[in-house]
């Protein structure tokens, strides 16, 4: 994060800069077009440079996001993205370490470690596009899906009470918990750019409609509003008011001072030849 | 090869395992070469426990046939071990009349029984402990000098403080005494060489090869009996600029080694067949994504949880077959307790020079056993990854080269950009469905791993002769140790092939390894002959085959390969 | 046998998927068998996508070598589909001059081209859309019946109401008026004899096999190429007393199958590579508490997340070899779409008589292809589980029986309490260490599976002479139209061997089917030739074998098995 | 549940008759001896009958217990234990399903599932023998250990926030939630007893303290009190208290009515045979 182009007094990069040249392959009208937009330009606001920047990423169509970006991208398996770029950014800690997904990616499958990531809050950004579906896999209910939404594989819906990210990442010990709307373009990039600058685990959900499988979803950008309260520090407050807002307040809900997770390098390092000398009788 | 052979057993924290350390320490002290394991029974803590320890002129690679010495503090459970710790007329048992019959399991075997009130003598002494009167006893029977369990006694209690190293010897004085009248066993006489001498287990020898190869990161999740190696790396890995993460299971393990290896840092785990079966997918992604990493499994009996304190040769197929799809990796496994150094070493300098996934199979015997060696020579491995430190415009990151090896850009590196992944791809890493790309890197994959100069070390291979015993892992030191036998009974024509890299198979090496053999014997620890399997599906073998194979948890001993070569052999 | 091969293709939802479906349906109508199968961008939506139909005089199995008739509504990205529809100098292709020019892939086959405007005819009627022009066409130059494509428009649009209806009816009246001067490719004569005939893809198929067998509790996560099976068994279960749940991950999957079936209840869960890799570990502990689990993996391109839309035999390893320690359990495949209902219903019936895991080996190719075939003859295969109904004093689970198979207490049955475990344990379920307890667990568990009568059923058997071809899964239709047609040339001294049940390896019943059989051919759709190495590794084969062998995704083709299979024979 | 001993008319069991023969592996003062006599007794207490209760656990010295009583059991696997309970209930919603197992067990390899067991809430009782450390395999920290308790694989600690078990059990869903002492055999077996009548998904969380590898949790007995207020059935309240608490308040924390996942079996059953008709032309 130090080491930045202006820092350096190299010219300053540009959004278009920070996209790779390939065509995302999402349907026409996917909010993710939006995400991807937003993270380009808060990469360029920070004045990063992309090869010191890496987008880990799990299976889904946000999870695409990694090669649509000019930056390291690591499109790994599904729902293991938090544990891929924790291992990079405790062996690489200089590198700015952005971790993208869907909601079934980092709920469903992922959920174990998205816990464990809150909780260790090593300095990593998770970015999750919730759309409350599978929109890879064709429409099934993801952890976010209202109960009652009906699908083919669960008729009638699930019947199960939706999972709640924020809520979730608060009790967890997240850092920096925030909430956007792909639509509102520049919220979602003020809390990008927060969640990058702050040092710990930051996450930010954005609400990003999925226009194939949820067209019910094209009315958030009614529904969406900021919250009415400022940031607070006190994690029960935050807790308190996410658990009983109707999930529309955006903004950045919690934002905390807890130490990042600690990673002792020895400035002084041995030779790792005399590691054995223990053994000797 | 002369060699001695004790057993100490005793329950609720008696202190047996103490016991055993020292008489290891002691013997390596007076020259002798040594092995030593132990056996719990399913108590977490305070059930009975043997130590089982074996000193030799040589150094020995399996435990013995035959304990010539058994001390039992007490019976508690013991009949357990009966099976672990064969004894026979020539055998000596010395017990505490104090704590009852002894076993009929033990009974029976005609052992010469020597009475010793153990607990009556501890307890004259102050905070005396039945184990330090053991030690006393096996010390006068041995031949222990009174300066090596001085020494040794010193160093362990060096924390505990002088009273309670006055009464650990005061105790061991009186043991001696009580055993002053018993028929000696002598220690061998040691034959080691001079230079220097280590006590290490295999589990730490894997550790310490891991990072002389390059390991700088770990992540792993705790199993038996593949934690020790992460305990001793552990504090080790911050003094060479390094670090180990415990993670929440064995998949963010294998994910996170994936993440620090893309950014260019060696990286392993150390696991056991349960984790191991949840890294499996994991494993997938850093062979399509061609990331480097080292996954150790120490094998423990299975299937499932199976016997986690045992050991058995049983998680081949998984470590060579497990993956979905076609993905070659590569597949090691140490032969000895000191080949755990080597084979850590050497598969870090593989995975890494290859960009791909190793899996190296130890198993609970190598791990957990301790040995007295030779200091091991210092070897000249070390990891050195094909990285693209100057990415040109059309840099691609799964380029087709010749080898099959690709330059990769670490994180960091200008102008390196790409997105690894596990869709099938590209040269430049772009998603492809087509079968030509398909076809392109699944090539690419393979041939790097399969044309690679894996040079000598693929195999150990010793002997002449017209027959081979063909043999792999921790079975190997007993094979060892029969042929040697056998050599003195004059059977010469017999070769031994312990495979050192199990995949990829190597045919032409072993064709020439082979030649001129007629018939061959394969040897290994596993109820369904895995390993014969294998070797059948991917190697030519001579028609004349046999396989003699067994479950754990009971190790492979000489003794009874003796008996299967010797009427195997046609000489 | 005659048939007739049409390919659809069009972009950004043009519909040719549903033309496709429509094609078959109506040729369905008109006494043909059929074959259809799909491709898409990677496009989530609105890509180009190709829909194959094949319409045939008899039953058929696999794609065809060569396309009639090519109908490109656009061009778009429709190179990518160049290779799955090889069109030749007999080929027709029909487009619309508007849409541009023929990619070159296409062009260069020497095809021969007509014009349509497609698009402008389908502008000219009111709502109209340009793959019903496209049905028209092919309906006249096939003669499709306007009897059977007004029933199929019909049932098709039944929801759609009057109006869709109709602009689809004028549709296709255009298209055919357009197409009138084209020459005609006649739609095979349907051999169909009376009686009736179903429409139906692989994925369903395995659902329906499994609900008949007895599943009635599924736990799964979506997954392409497999969600259909679960998607069609979810509204199905819960009226025949089953429940479906739709699980947070593969890991809780297969252990919410494991609680249920321990509960008494046949389990089963349908996934890809993927998902496979990650239930191996829930899969080692249904073999050692031997509770039974059918786990259906639809394979597609790998390794890890490959080439999830496209067809490979690239599992057959995990499947037999992934579990760690020595785990013995079933893996079949079906042979055709068909064949996935009997393979499905047997799997369950083989699962519950072994109280073992099955795991059937499908692929995208048979779970996604939709075929018309003759009604299938009910299949007289139930579930029935080996209960100890009324357990006695001395009752114990895993019992020591002749078999293998002990009696399994059902939670509810008084006095049949136990633990059931992933540690190894005694006949009673207690975990115990002891080599003894182990070596007969393992060999009961080993037993159970290895000497059940599996009947005929374990491969299908066809043909004479002192030569045989061997293979598995989805390649076998290719194989035996390439055999079919080999007869025809006369070559009519080749067996050929499709293995239904892959493990347990029967060698006798191989011995007994190849007997007098001097050389074999293994052919198989997989890079590392995984069924060629597993044959190898189980079974005695002839001395004189060759395999072909290649990845996926392109299917294996009747054509270029009759080249190979010609130029091997030696007849 | 309804199909009682007592409701039958039958011999009433004693909390004896819910025991094995088998002798615990257990260390001599482990807290989880007190466990299983606390289940013993509250199943008997229910009148319910050893047949037609089971026992799912994973692995470690607290999921030893299936074994030591004398219903049907289950010791599958590490971490997956509260899924094998979740299809055996699905599948037999007659039987009285309990989970039980550690700290390690249930939120470090299982943590995932805990989520979504909450989330579900299928009529599951789960007893997690929280001791702070991985007893089985020797002392190494589990989630909710504290950070700077020193252990060999993580020397001079974890440096990691502690998992919050019952505030994540709240945030996600769960429909009971209590903290019990496994010194307070009357008060644990109270609280086991309603968790098991509670409809829907219950958590109980039992301190039990790891003799070998945690000597320091002796001192828990003096530091256990009885919550000073009564239990709530508002989940924020609840979260709000337990994140600001000790962590030694035992007792019912939080008791909701959320129905329990419906499991829809159809009383007309059709053949099986009949389902191949929609595929007839
Ligand atoms: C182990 C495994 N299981 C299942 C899948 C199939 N799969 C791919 S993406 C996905 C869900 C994606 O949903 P989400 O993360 O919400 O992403 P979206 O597509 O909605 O952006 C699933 C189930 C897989 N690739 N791997
Ligand atoms: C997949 C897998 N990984 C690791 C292990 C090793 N292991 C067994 S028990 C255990 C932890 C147990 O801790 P906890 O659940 O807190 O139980 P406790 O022993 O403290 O009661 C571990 C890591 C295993 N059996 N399986
Ligand atoms: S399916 Fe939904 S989430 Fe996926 S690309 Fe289309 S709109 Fe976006
Ligand atoms: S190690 Fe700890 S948790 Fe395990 S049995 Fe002993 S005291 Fe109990
Ligand atoms: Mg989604
Ligand atoms: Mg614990």
């Amino acid at each position: 994060m130090n080491d930045t182009a202006e820092a350096l007094g190299q010219p300053v990069l540009k959004a278009a800069d920070f996209k790779s040249k390939l065509k995302p392959i999402w349907c026409p009208g996917c909010g993710d077009y939006s995400v991807l937009m937003v993270i380009t330009k808060a990469l360029a606001a920070l004045c990063l440079k992309p090869e010191n920047v890496a987008v880990i990423s799990g299976i889904g169509c946000s999870s695409r996001i990694p090669a649509y970006s000019s930056c390291y991208g690591f499109h790994g398996v599904h729902g293991r993205a938090l544990s891929a770029a924790t291992g990079l950014k405790v062996a690489r800690p200089e590198l700015t370490v952005l971790c993208t997904g869907g909601d079934g990616d980092g709920f469903s499958i992922g959920g174990n470690h998205f816990l464990h990531a809150c909780r260790r809050n090593v300095d990593i950004t998770y970015i999750v596009m919730d759309n409350q579906v599978y929109g890879m896999t064709k429409g099934q209910a993801s952890p976010t899906t209202d109960p009652d939404w009906d699908s083919v594989l669960t008729p009638g819906g699930s019947g199960i009470r939706p999972f709640q990210p924020l809520v979730i990442a608060l009790a967890s010990g997240a850092n920096f918990v925030a909430r956007a709307f792909s639509g509102d373009t520049h919220g979602t990039m003020e809390m990008i750019i927060e969640a990058i600058k702050h040092p710990g685990f930051s996450f930010v959900q954005i609400l990003s409609p999925c226009v194939t499988f949820r067209p019910d979803q094209r009315e958030w950008r009614q529904k969406v509003r900021p919250a009415p309260v400022p940031t607070t520090d006190d994690p029960a407050r935050a807790a308190r008011r996410i658990m009983t807002d109707d999930g529309f307040n955006l903004g950045i809900l919690y934002r905390g001072d807890r130490p990042p997770y600690h990673i002792s390098y020895r400035d002084q390092i041995e030779d790792a030849a005399s590691l054995g000398e223990e053994f000797r009788i | 090869m002369k060699t001695l052979s004790i057993a100490v057993v005793g329950s609720g924290g008696t202190g047996a395992m103490t016991t055993g350390n020292l008489l290891l320490e002691a013997g390596a002290r007076q020259g002798c070469y040594g092995l030593q394991t132990r056996s719990v029974g399913p108590q977490i803590r305070g059930g009975e426990a043997a130590a089982m320890v074996r000193l030799s002129s040589e150094p020995i690679n399996c435990a013995s046939d035959q304990f010539d010495i058994l001390v039992a503090m007490d019976w508690n459970n013991v009949d357990r071990f009966a099976s672990e710790i064969p004894i026979g007329p020539d055998s000596l048992i010395i017990c505490d009349p104090a704590k009852g019959e002894i076993p009929q399991a033990m009974a029976k075997s005609g052992a010469k029984v020597q009475e010793l009130p153990i607990s009556a003598l501890a307890k004259q002494v102050k905070s005396g402990r039945d184990n330090m009167i053991a030690l006393g006893a096996i010390a006068e029977i041995a031949g222990l000098s009174r300066e090596s369990i001085d020494f040794v006694l010193a160093k362990q209690l060096a924390q505990k403080g002088e009273q309670a190293l006055q009464s650990s010897l005061e105790s061991v004085e009186s043991g001696r005494k009580a055993a002053a009248n018993i028929n000696k066993r002598p220690l061998p006489v040691g034959n080691r060489a001079g230079g220097e001498h280590w006590i290490i287990s295999g589990n730490r020898a894997m550790g310490l090869g891991a990072i002389r190869g390059g390991i700088r990161f770990v992540a792993a999740y705790p199993i038996t009996p593949a934690t020790e190696i992460l305990e001793w790396m552990a504090p080790k890995l911050p003094l060479v600029g390094g670090a180990l993460i415990q993670a929440e299971d064995e998949l963010a393990s294998i994910s996170m080694l994936l993440g620090a290896s893309f950014g260019g840092v060696p990286s392993m785990t150390a696991t056991s067949g349960p984790g191991l079966s949840l890294m499996i997918e994991g494993l997938g992604l850093a062979v399509c994504s061609e990331i480097p990493v080292v996954v150790v499994d120490v094998m423990r009996g299975g299937p499932s949880t199976g016997i986690p304190t045992t050991s058995e040769q049983c998680d081949l197929n998984i470590a060579v077959y497990g993956l979905h799809g076609d993905a070659p990796h590569l597949v090691l496994a140490p032969t000895t307790v000191t080949d755990c150094l080597f084979t850590a070493q050497w598969s870090v300098v593989l995975a890494e020079a290859l960009q791909a996934p190793a899996i190296v199979l130890s198993d609970q015997f190598l791990g957990q056993a301790t040995v007295i060696i030779d200091q091991p020579e210092p070897i000249e491995l070390q990891a050195r990854r094909n990285t693209a430190t100057e990415p040109g415009a059309n840099y691609q990151r799964f380029a087709l080269t010749e080898s099959g090896v690709s330059p990769m850009a670490i994180p960091g590196t200008p102008g390196g950009q790409y997105t690894t992944t596990g869709l099938e791809h590209t040269p430049a890493g772009t998603p492809s469905s087509t079968a030509q790309n398909h076809a392109l890197q699944l090539d690419k994959r393979a041939r790097k791993i399969q044309e690679f100069d894996y040079g000598n070390h693929w195999a150990d291979i010793e002997g002449q002769g017209d027959q081979a015993i063909i043999t792999w892992g921790s079975t190997t030191g007993a094979v060892r140790e029969a042929m040697a036998r056998l050599e003195h009974e004059g059977i010469n024509n017999i070769r031994t092939v312990a495979i050192r890299l199990l995949a990829p198979a190597q045919p032409e090496k072993f064709a020439a390894a082979l030649a001129g053999v007629r018939r061959i014997l394969v040897i290994e620890q596993s109820h369904s002959a895995q390993f014969y399997h294998y070797l059948s599906a991917h190697y030519d073998l001579p028609h004349e085959r046999e396989v003699f194979h067994r479950a754990g948890p009971l190790l492979m001993r000489a003794g009874e390969l003796v008996e299967k070569i010797r009427s195997w052999s046609d000489s």
